[in-house]
């Protein structure tokens, strides 16, 4: 197969009339393409940050400019303020980094990736996604209910999250709970899918360690989802208990203990982290080889890092709560895990810096932002020392420095990681290229406004400034530190500005970009030997795999990349 | 578990076995933390003893039995389809189906009696723990009963194939070994 | 589907496993110590549970990845419910 | 970066700092390396006509050393990180000094109930002393407290002392400080306590030996001059 060939009826149009028999019904809405799913999961979660983001924006705004009337939204008072506060965590971690980091990005690539015609149960794939739609429409719905949604914070810490008279939320909190309950159901029946395909469906010659990475990262985070989500379901459902039943699971009054929450939450939310991340890392380890023509270095070491730190995964979560008033001796045991899960992290960020060495590097807007990861999350990974030595924490627990350093690791994986994934397979995806102009501006906007916006949150946070107030004036010792919370929100209106350039792009390069031919980038991965966009069934004839899949500038062809699979007839004995 | 290199060495598991055990797996977390929590909160404290004492070992050891019964049942369903016996097929697996009511209604006459007694979600947390667990199992039976209702239904115009059986069988079973659990944990300590 | 499997004998396994209930009743009557006939009743419970799983549940039929998605989360579960005894059991 | 941290005023914020400085120096220099190699690649491989990229897939041991041995050595930093923070962690967390003052916190939405035991250094009797968000201590004391919530969780927050506690209403925790400089400090709320969490603010008075003196006079103005010196000089009531 030649990677000049012009993609045949590679436009989304041209798809659409070929599949005209299905029916608009059928191809858009309720379709059990893999691909459609996965573009819907990506609308949704781009629809979702706009949500999270304006939240983000009136919290921004009070803290720089406190119980001044937010423009666009109105007066802030500090019981809406929670609400914001706790549906924008909500919102980002759970409806927009995971639809678009497992849900759009999994669903889309894992069949092409590895060579399948579709998930190996289409049909619950579209049920999956149309449960998070639900869900989000739920969470959605609690801001309208009487009483307003959620205040508890995205941890839900009870008593104040179970007893309805400490926050004066009924069901607000109630519909939150729900909520998630959907969204974990949706990821559930979507985990399963992802395992299974990639388990049973792999093309003839993909062996497990011929898999992209991104496959391995998804199949990771999939594992971690299902294996960590356990407890918090059932801690959920007697939280629910708690609010609608009158039992006293996390209420002490009544007999029961408010840090069997916290155990619970942390045993999924330290996975859960992960969940998030791993699927970005993913990305930026399918594009650095691509843009430096070069083999990812130590395939096998990150696929080996990537397991141990899932494993750790599961042994470190109390150390969200040194201070929780837990027995003090197991913070030094959850402390060592933690520093212990730094070593395959280290392994997989310098195995991405090693790529580069001897490569011949274009600077792509994927490509940039995929170093734009590395390097974010680098300083997201060395700020968490000081969230992850117990004594440091005493300090930086609970503070912006604990929001500068999580923005670094998961903003990072969706900005960065996440931009990088829709710049790179955007024409895979939607048959057209996008605006590398506008591409390489919203770049540069994004990567100083995020700096500018994220970094001084560490040092507020030093100062001692607590998460989760509304109103930093109010204390004595923060006034200095003011002047820092102005210049952090104009960088976070900054930052928001600047995802307008890429909402033009997306929108200018959806209708009118330039057609992408199969393969663009000239990648080695299965997916881009299909047409751009692929049509139902995706391969022309299923593949056969030889090789590995980052075999760049081989000595054994003449062109600097080598597909998984073509045949190469050997040169001599 | 995932280093089997090659594809083949796993191409004799269907890709719905793999799911429902993934599945399952999930679903082992789910009870195992309640489970937990349970155990940590009833070691943590005295006096739960007492409040179990309240409970009707007798009649939860009929449930048990019912329960494994149903499960003796479902699997003779799937061996009958496997042979292509259709009609034993649709007598295991409405046995099946009948056991399952049964164990809910005898569960449903227990918590009335304990409610009727006083004792309630809200009495202590021992109660809490045992409507919670238990009344997430009920749902879990519940929803056995569906997905075997609906292989009843298809299994009347013959639709249905071993494969589906064996698997809603996997989740019955799973439901069962629950209750394996759930029974000692409540009612016998 | 694997219709040339020698199936187990499936009723003799529900007759072990009745027995065993009724072996777990009784145990919760012993003139035992408290821990014994808490480890007794729950070794009878584990017993059924993993003869349920390996006959009813075709486990023993099954290959190593079966047997992993099965096992670990046990294991997780296990180790969750172990780290936390010092927290919940020995606090003060 | 470390001139962001509020004033320090007890014995063991020294502890924390110092550890806060060795791991802000450790990741600064790994930041530079890191970063460094990062941009330098980027100069030096930058696609130019003509040069084909290395062949090189770093699987075997020999070339993945060059990831490994720098892993090696975070896992040697943090293991050194680890080892140094466990003995300010006890410090703070686990060894707490033999008391000379007493107090009880209680947090409530949204104020710090504070009860002083008075000059019999006993809690429950009529001597005692409540007063809202108030706590006052003397200088160079080693002060315990006992924090007990009434409704859901807070954090009790000392800034200046390096001191954060997490309160969890059905459990007393206890905390200790020994504050170092005369002065009024802030005692903010650091846990998500309701829509009052925003403002939930305490004042921490250290007073030299003989200001506290004047302010357990003013309090307890009935007392012997003898039980208020036995107040300030220790109490051996356990």
């Amino acid at each position: 197969m030649t990677e000049s060939a012009p993609g045949p009826a590679a436009s989304a149009h041209a798809t659409e009339v070929h599949h005209g028999e299905i029916g608009i019904w059928r191809t858009y809405i309720f379709s059990t393409d893999h691909k459609m799913i996965g573009r819907q999961y990506l609308f949704l979660g781009l629809f979702m940050a706009l949500v999270g983001g304006f939240l983000a924006y009136v919290m921004r705004w009070q803290l720089a400019f406190p119980d001044t009337a937010v423009p666009g939204f109105g007066f802030v008072g500090p019981e809406t303020y929670n609400v914001v506060v706790t549906m924008h965590g909500t919102t980002m971690v759970f409806f927009v980094a995971m639809p678009i980091l497992l849900g759009a990005f999994g669903n889309f690539l894992i069949p092409l990736m590895i060579g399948a015609r579709d998930m190996a149960f289409p049909r619950l794939n579209m049920l999956s996604f149309w449960t998070l739609a639900v869900g989000s429409l739920v969470l959605l719905s609690s801001f309208v209910v009487p009483g307003g949604a959620a205040s508890a914070g995205w941890t839900g810490y009870p008593p104040l999250s179970a007893r309805s008279i400490y926050t004066g939320v009924t069901w607000g909190l109630n519909l939150w709970l729900l909520a998630h309950a959907i969204e974990f159901a949706s990821f559930l029946m979507g985990g399963v899918n992802f395992l299974t395909t990639a388990i049973t469906m792999r093309a003839p010659g993909m062996t497990f360690f011929r898999l992209p990475l991104v496959i391995w990262q998804q199949l990771t985070a999939a594992i971690l989802f299902l294996l960590s989500v356990g407890p918090l379901i059932a801690a959920a459902v007697m939280l629910l208990m708690d609010r609608i039943a009158g039992t006293s699971f996390f209420v002490p009054s009544g007999g029961g203990d408010p840090l069997l929450w916290q155990h619970l939450f942390w045993f999924f939310g330290h996975p859960e982290v992960y969940v998030v991340m791993l699927p970005a890392v993913g990305f930026v380890a399918e594009v650095l080889p691509v843009f430096s023509r070069k083999p990812l270095f130590g395939y096998r070491w990150i696929i080996y890092s990537t397991i141990t730190a899932g494993i750790l995964s599961f042994v470190v979560w109390a150390h969200h709560m040194f201070l929780s008033g837990m027995d003090p001796r197991l913070a030094m045991p959850f402390s060592l895990t933690t520093i212990l899960i730094s070593v395959p992290f280290a392994i997989l960020v310098f195995a991405m810096i090693a790529t580069l060495w001897g490569g011949s590097i274009q600077f792509a807007t994927p490509m940039l932002y995929a170093l734009g990861f590395v390097a974010m999350f680098i300083v997201g990974g060395l700020t968490g020392i000081f969230n992850g030595s117990a004594p440091a924490n005493i300090q930086v627990h609970a503070t912006y420095f604990v929001v500068g350093h999580f923005h670094y690791t998961l903003l990072s994986g969706i900005f960065f990681g996440g931009f990088a994934g829709i710049y790179f397979w955007f024409p895979k995806m939607f048959g057209r290229m996008m605006n590398e102009r506008l591409g390489k501006i919203h770049f540069w906007l994004t990567v100083i406004f995020f700096n500018a916006t994220f970094f001084p949150m560490h040092l507020v946070g030093l100062g001692g400034m607590m998460r989760r107030i509304a109103n930093p004036l109010q204390y004595e010792f923060l006034q200095s530190l003011q002047p820092i919370n102005v210049f952090i929100t104009i960088s976070a209106i900054g930052l928001a500005l600047a995802q307008l350039v890429f909402l033009v792009n997306l929108g200018w390069s959806l209708v009118a970009g330039r057609k992408a031919e199969r393969n663009p980038w000239q990648a080695t991965t299965l997916e881009w030997a299909t047409p751009s966009p692929p049509p139902h069934g995706n391969f022309d004839a299923l593949p056969v795999v030889y090789r590995g899949p980052y075999e760049y500038s081989s000595p054994e062809a003449s062109e600097d990349w080598l597909p998984q699979d073509r045949l190469l007839v050997a040169r001599s004995g | 578990m995932k280093t089997h290199a090659a594809t083949q060495a796993i191409s004799g598991i269907t890709p719905g076995k793999i799911a429902v055990w993934w599945f399952l797996a999930s679903e082992v977390m789910v009870f195992g933390g309640l489970i937990g929590s349970y155990i940590l909160a009833r070691l943590g404290s005295a006096g739960w003893s007492a409040e179990a004492a309240h409970l009707s070992a007798p009649m939860a050891a009929i449930n048990t039995f019912v329960l494994l019964t149903s499960s003796m049942t479902m699997v003779m369903a799937f061996a009958a389809v496997e042979k292509g016996n259709d009609r034993g097929l649709r007598t295991f697996l409405l046995l099946t189906i009948l056991l399952g009511v049964a164990f809910l209604g005898i569960k449903a006459y227990e918590y009335s009696s304990h409610i009727m007694a006083g004792f309630t979600p809200s009495t202590g947390p021992f109660w809490s723990f045992y409507y919670t667990m238990t009344g997430l199992h009920a749902l879990h039976v519940l929803a056995g009963i569906i997905i075997n209702l609906s292989l009843f239904v298809m299994a009347r115009g013959r639709l249905v194939n071993g494969h589906r059986v064996e698997l809603a069988g996997l989740y019955w079973h799973f439901v069962d070994v629950v209750w394996i659990f759930l029974f000692p944990l409540l009612y016998l300590t | 589907m694997s219709s040339e499997r020698a199936h187990p004998n499936y009723v003799a396994i529900w007759v072990w496993l009745v027995v065993l209930m009724i072996a777990g009743v009784a145990a919760s009557y012993l003139p035992l110590g408290k821990g014994a006939v808490i480890a007794l009743i729950f070794a009878i419970a584990a017993t059924k549970a993993v003869l349920v799983a390996l006959n009813y549940m075709h486990l023993k039929f099954e290959t190593g990845l079966i047997y992993a998605i099965a096992i670990i989360p046990i294991v997780l579960v296990l180790a969750m419910t172990l780290i936390l005894f010092p927290d919940f059991v020995f606090r003060r | 970066m470390l001139r962001w941290l509020p004033e320090n005023a007890s014995t063991y914020g020294g502890d924390i700092d110092s550890i806060i400085a060795f791991i802000y120096y450790v990741t600064l220099t790994w930041f530079v390396i890191t970063i460094g190699a990062l941009a330098l690649f980027l100069i030096l491989y930058r696609r130019r006509e003509g040069r084909r990229a290395t062949y090189i897939k770093g699987d075997k041991l020999s070339e993945a050393a060059w990831i490994l041995i720098p892993a090696l050595i975070v896992l040697l930093l943090d293991l050194w990180i680890d080892f140094r923070g466990a003995d300010a962690w006890a410090k703070v967390k686990l060894r707490v000094p033999p008391a000379d003052l007493r107090v009880q916190v209680t947090a409530k939405q949204f104020n710090w109930e504070i009860v002083y035991p008075g000059p019999d250094g006993q809690f429950g009797t009529p001597d005692d002393l409540q007063m809202d968000n108030e706590l006052h201590v003397s200088v160079d004391k080693v002060v315990r407290i006992a924090l007990r919530s009434k409704d859901v969780i807070h954090s009790f927050f000392l800034p200046n002392l390096r001191l954060k506690q997490d309160i969890i209403p059905g459990r007393e925790i206890l905390a200790w400080f020994q504050a170092t400089k005369p002065g009024v400090y802030e005692i903010p709320c650091s846990e998500l306590c309701g829509f009052g969490h925003s403002g939930m603010l305490g004042h921490l008075t250290v007073h030299s030996a003989e200001e506290y003196q004047q302010w357990v006079r003013e309090q307890w103005p009935s007392e012997e001059k003898t039980s208020t010196r036995r107040l300030a000089k220790g109490d051996n009531h356990r």
